[in-house]
């Protein structure tokens, strides 16, 4: 078969193959079981133990691209945040994080929470890791407004002046600014414990930070966006994405265990 | 030269800032955190306005293919134009404005994570081409690629139970070993590289802003 | 959810991208030019605002120390101006001062004496015959992946034996960062997937993969992809 | 130059060579017998030990490519903070031609700067790699997830890949590439390309902190397993 001569071909095969399998469970949806890891049920209790009134930090260390990965792990979290008895901060470092903290409250409800009494959104903070040690070290100096623009008097930021006013970091990562930074920025002069929300690429190099006891927990990917979904039963597209996942990766190990099958035949010959 | 022509001056400003924020960061004295602060803020605005210096490159550089026609050009031609009216109305509206959250939304966003997705297709087909049993390095590298993305994916566990166990091992042990090791390692970089910009040392990043013999 | 422009947009430009996995072609060169413009646009939005708040703002409220940043910031143009090019040292020096100020004054604790403290396990947990597994690989793989990066002496004897483990310590690390990369990407694409399958955007997607597909593959057939982007691929 | 720095190079202390520079040598040659182009990244990041490494070897890598004839690309952009990098790099390979007297040949359109937004700087240099037919790919210095699609099509046009990266960067392309230099190795081998005693000094003053390091951790591992821990709350302090 031409088809299948040379590796332009065959490689081009091999994008066909993912195309589909990926597309698959939208079309007829699996629902294989999923276990949860210690990392996940570590991070849910992080959250759960918070005692009330404590005020937590959630960074969006993203933007568009990573959004695919971590939605359903900013989605579920943000909802168990809104069910939980505490105050919650919205911030990004990267450019174009905000809209996503935006978009995230199109997804979730809110129940009786109000907007600047228990939760508030404050955009977008310049300067990455100079950003952060800003926002540590005196908030008030870097923050004056809200993502709309309003000013921020009045609400519960008032009684938030420096890292030491917060009680818990919740770090959505795709790189830095990320957990690492809030480590160095919140972590090391005040001791606030921080929970790292990662994408897959990056999540082995929060685990040594995991082990020596720095980072509280961790959602590793779509995989630890779905486990949370399970914890805190609200079922979303975390759930469907693991399908995908099952997907996919059998696709790619078939595809080695076939170009193994071929160059060992070759070298045969 | 002029005395105020003198590289050391620069350096000296370097090592008295990083002096300032060490200090800062050990002792609690309120008027250095207001000054590492007010810093930190410059340092950023000082950022925002180096973006010309690229900005400026990448202007030249399509400009030049349309106006000596080479081939392609209307796709810089395009760029150039697209750029233009984006920067204009970002420059009008703001990065929140309804028209710039229309171009963010419509081409920027998507496009940005379509590139991001794109890397499956070539870790893929890298796999496929490279993956082989043929040398002990990639046998390792392979067989632990193999746990892991059963580990990952739901049926992993269906299959058997094990793929879990040892996936979480590989993470906890020996990748967590080697991660350390090398976190260790970079850090001595960054340290010893801090020490030299410290001490003077180091003025690399200096490059290009002396007298240049022609 | 009604379609709208936004949503055929989405479609075009994802479903550009991706024809480049075919070959390069008009459809991916536009995305590709589309993508390098805008985004470059956007970045300089995000500059502007940057300067809005920082230097523009607080220098229309009276704070007048903001102006140095402003100077600082137009200074790094002297490079191109050949008898002022020492002026555009002093907003290099102080960039990289804050930069170095802010990463190392944690540094040490966070990620040296904090990481070391970590890997000091006991070798031998009484009854306990994994972890006691568990501890002497930690111990052997932070210490054979430093050896691997010691530059004074030649990998021989000891020292190279303890750098062949470091060095294949770190394929283990490399084939579970491709299985944890490779998921992320699985997820990055399904999230593409997701926008491109969306009931409402489904058949529009089949369209134009239909008519994106086919105009690259008759431009390749009649060897015209070449001419219609400006170079052989 | 050359004589200079091989005067250089007998004062100064020991250091490995690391095997990658014989392999960036093969690929210029094999570049300039091909008569295509180098196309040598920088990385993304602002100033930091692994950008600064990377800038020296770009500057080895031009000053071959100048002595072989070869021309020589180099993208610039991918972050916000590589603006302020970005006339460095300029110097590093107009210099890098003076070095070698062949300023005539240095051409200031090949040092570009493609957008500081990361993946649309990674496909506009993968428009590169076709369009200029690139002969070899050579990053040094920080990358992410579009190291493995630049290999990828480098190698479909079929170009010499040398690349270097941490864990991430390098999982995937360890396999494709023609040779990998990993983590610290780039920096190490940007100091030993500079020749600089100082820039050697300090990775023997890393080497003997890899050695405290080893030596702390030992010796904490061997306290502890005989049930006696004083190390781990000095090092808490």
């Amino acid at each position: 078969m031409s088809i299948l001569k040379g590796y332009e071909n065959q490689k081009r095969l091999v994008y066909i193959m993912l195309f589909i399998l990926v597309a698959i469970p939208y079309f007829k949806p699996i629902g294989l079981p999923v276990a949860i890891n210690d990392y996940t049920r570590d991070f849910y209790d992080t959250l759960v133990e918070m005692p009330e009134g404590s005020t937590i930090l959630v960074h969006y260390g993203f933007e568009a691209g990573a959004w695919g990965e971590l939605e359903s792990q900013c989605v579920s979290v943000a909802q168990h945040l809104m069910k939980l008895p505490v105050k919650v901060i919205f911030c990004s470092t990267w450019g174009m994080g905000p809209p996503f903290i935006e978009r995230t409250f199109d997804y979730i409800n809110v129940g009786s929470k109000v907007y600047g009494e228990d939760y508030i959104n404050i955009g977008y903070i310049p300067g990455w890791e100079t950003g952060v040690a800003a926002l540590a070290n005196d908030f008030h100096s870097i923050v004056s407004v809200d993502y709309f623009g309003d000013s921020i008097d009045g609400t519960f930021l008032d009684d938030v002046n420096d890292g030491s006013d917060i009680d818990l970091v919740i770090a959505f990562e795709c790189g830095s600014a990320g957990s690492g930074t809030f480590r160095q920025q919140y972590q090391v002069p005040f001791g606030t414990p921080v929970l790292s929300g990662a994408i897959g690429v990056i999540v082995p190099g929060v685990v040594p930070f995991y082990n020596s006891g720095h980072i509280s927990g961790i959602l590793a990917s779509v995989r630890g966006g779905a486990e949370y979904e399970i914890l805190t039963k609200n079922p979303g597209k975390g759930v469907v994405g693991t399908d995908v996942l099952t997907f996919a990766h059998v696709g790619v190990i078939i595809a080695v265990i076939i170009g193994n099958i071929i160059y060992f035949r070759e070298r045969g010959k | 030269m002029a005395w105020y022509k003198r590289r050391e001056i620069s350096m000296g400003l370097t090592s008295l800032v990083i002096l300032i924020f060490l200090i800062d960061f050990n002792l609690d004295i309120p008027t250095l955190k207001a000054v590492t602060n007010n810093l930190t803020t410059w340092g950023t605005v000082i950022g925002a306005f180096a973006i010309g210096l690229g900005y400026i490159n990448m202007y030249q550089h399509y400009g030049r293919k349309v106006q000596r026609k080479t081939p392609g050009w209307p796709y810089a031609l395009w760029l150039v134009i697209a750029t233009t009216v984006v920067t204009l109305v970002g420059a009008w509206q703001g990065r929140t404005g309804d028209l710039m959250t229309f171009f963010y939304d419509s081409f920027v966003g998507p496009l940005d994570a379509t590139f991001y997705s794109i890397a499956i297709f070539y870790m893929a087909s890298a796999a496929y081409r490279a993956f082989k049993f043929r040398s002990v390095e990639s046998t390792i590298l392979l067989t632990c690629a193999f746990i892991m993305l059963l580990k990952n994916a739901p049926i992993g566990e269906v299959i058997w139970p094990g793929f879990g166990t040892i996936g979480t091992w590989l993470m906890n042990y020996p990748v967590m070993g080697v991660s350390r090791g090398i976190t260790l390692s970079t850090t001595l970089g960054s340290v010893a590289l801090g020490l030299r910009v410290l001490l003077g040392k180091e003025y690399s990043y200096l490059a290009g802003t002396g007298e240049r013999k022609e | 959810m009604a379609f709208g422009l936004t949503d055929l947009l989405i479609i075009v430009c994802t479903l550009s991208i991706y024809s480049l996995l075919y070959k390069n072609n008009p459809f991916s060169v536009w995305a590709e030019h589309t993508f390098v413009g805008m985004a470059q646009a956007y970045a300089f939005a995000i500059a502007l605002d940057y300067i809005r708040d920082y230097a523009i703002t607080p220098l229309s409220k009276g704070n007048y120390w903001a102006i140095i940043p402003v100077i600082l910031g137009l200074m790094t143009y002297f490079r191109f101006v050949d008898s002022f090019r020492w002026l555009a040292r002093f907003p290099v020096a102080l960039s990289i001062a804050v930069g170095m100020g802010v990463s190392l004054r944690a540094m040490i604790q966070a990620q040296f004496l904090s990481q070391i403290s970590a890997t000091i396990l006991p070798l031998f947990v009484g009854g306990d015959m994994m972890a006691t597994f568990g501890n002497i690989v930690i111990v052997l793989a932070v210490v054979t992946s430093i050896t691997f990066f010691y530059f004074s002496k030649p990998h021989e004897g000891a020292l190279g034996a303890g750098s062949k483990i470091g060095y294949y310590f770190l394929y283990i690390a490399f084939g579970v960062y491709f299985g944890n990369v490779y998921m992320g990407r699985v997820a990055l694409f399904n999230g593409r997937m997701g926008d491109l399958l969306a009931p409402e955007r489904l058949y529009v997607s089949i369209l134009v993969a239909a008519v994106i597909l086919a105009t690259v593959y008759i431009l390749d057939k009649k060897k015209l992809l070449a001419k219609s982007i400006g170079y052989e691929s | 130059m050359s004589m200079n720095s091989a005067s250089k190079s007998a004062e100064s202390p020991y250091i490995r060579r690391v095997a990658g520079l014989d392999a960036i040598e093969e690929a210029i040659e094999r570049a300039a017998e091909m008569n295509r182009p180098i196309l040598s990244g920088y990385g993304l990041g602002t100033f930091n030990p692994s950008t600064l490494a990377a800038l020296s070897i770009v500057g080895y890598v031009t000053r071959n490519a100048a002595r072989t004839g070869s021309e020589i690309i180099v993208p610039a952009g991918g972050d916000l903070g590589t603006s302020i990098v970005y006339p460095q790099a300029i110097e590093t390979v107009r210099s890098a031609y003076d070095d070698e007297g062949k300023l005539e040949d240095y051409n200031p359109e090949n040092v570009v700067f493609l957008s500081e937004s990361q993946f649309a700087w990674a496909t506009a240099q993968i428009g590169m790699i076709h369009e200029r037919n690139v002969g070899a790919l050579i990053l040094t210095g920080g990358y992410g997830p579009e190291i493995v699609a630049l290999s990828e099509e480098a190698k479909s046009v079929g170009s010499i890949v040398i690349v270097s990266g941490g864990l991430y960067s390098l999982c995937a392309t360890a396999c494709i590439a023609d040779y990998v230099l990993i983590g610290e190795e780039q920096i190490a081998a940007g100091a030993y390309l500079s020749r600089d005693p100082l820039q050697i000094g300090s990775i023997r003053g890393q080497d003997w902190g890899r050695l405290i390091a080893i030596a702390l951790i030992l010796i904490g591992v061997i306290a502890k397993t005989v049930g006696f821990d004083f190390l781990t709350p000095l090092l808490g302090l």
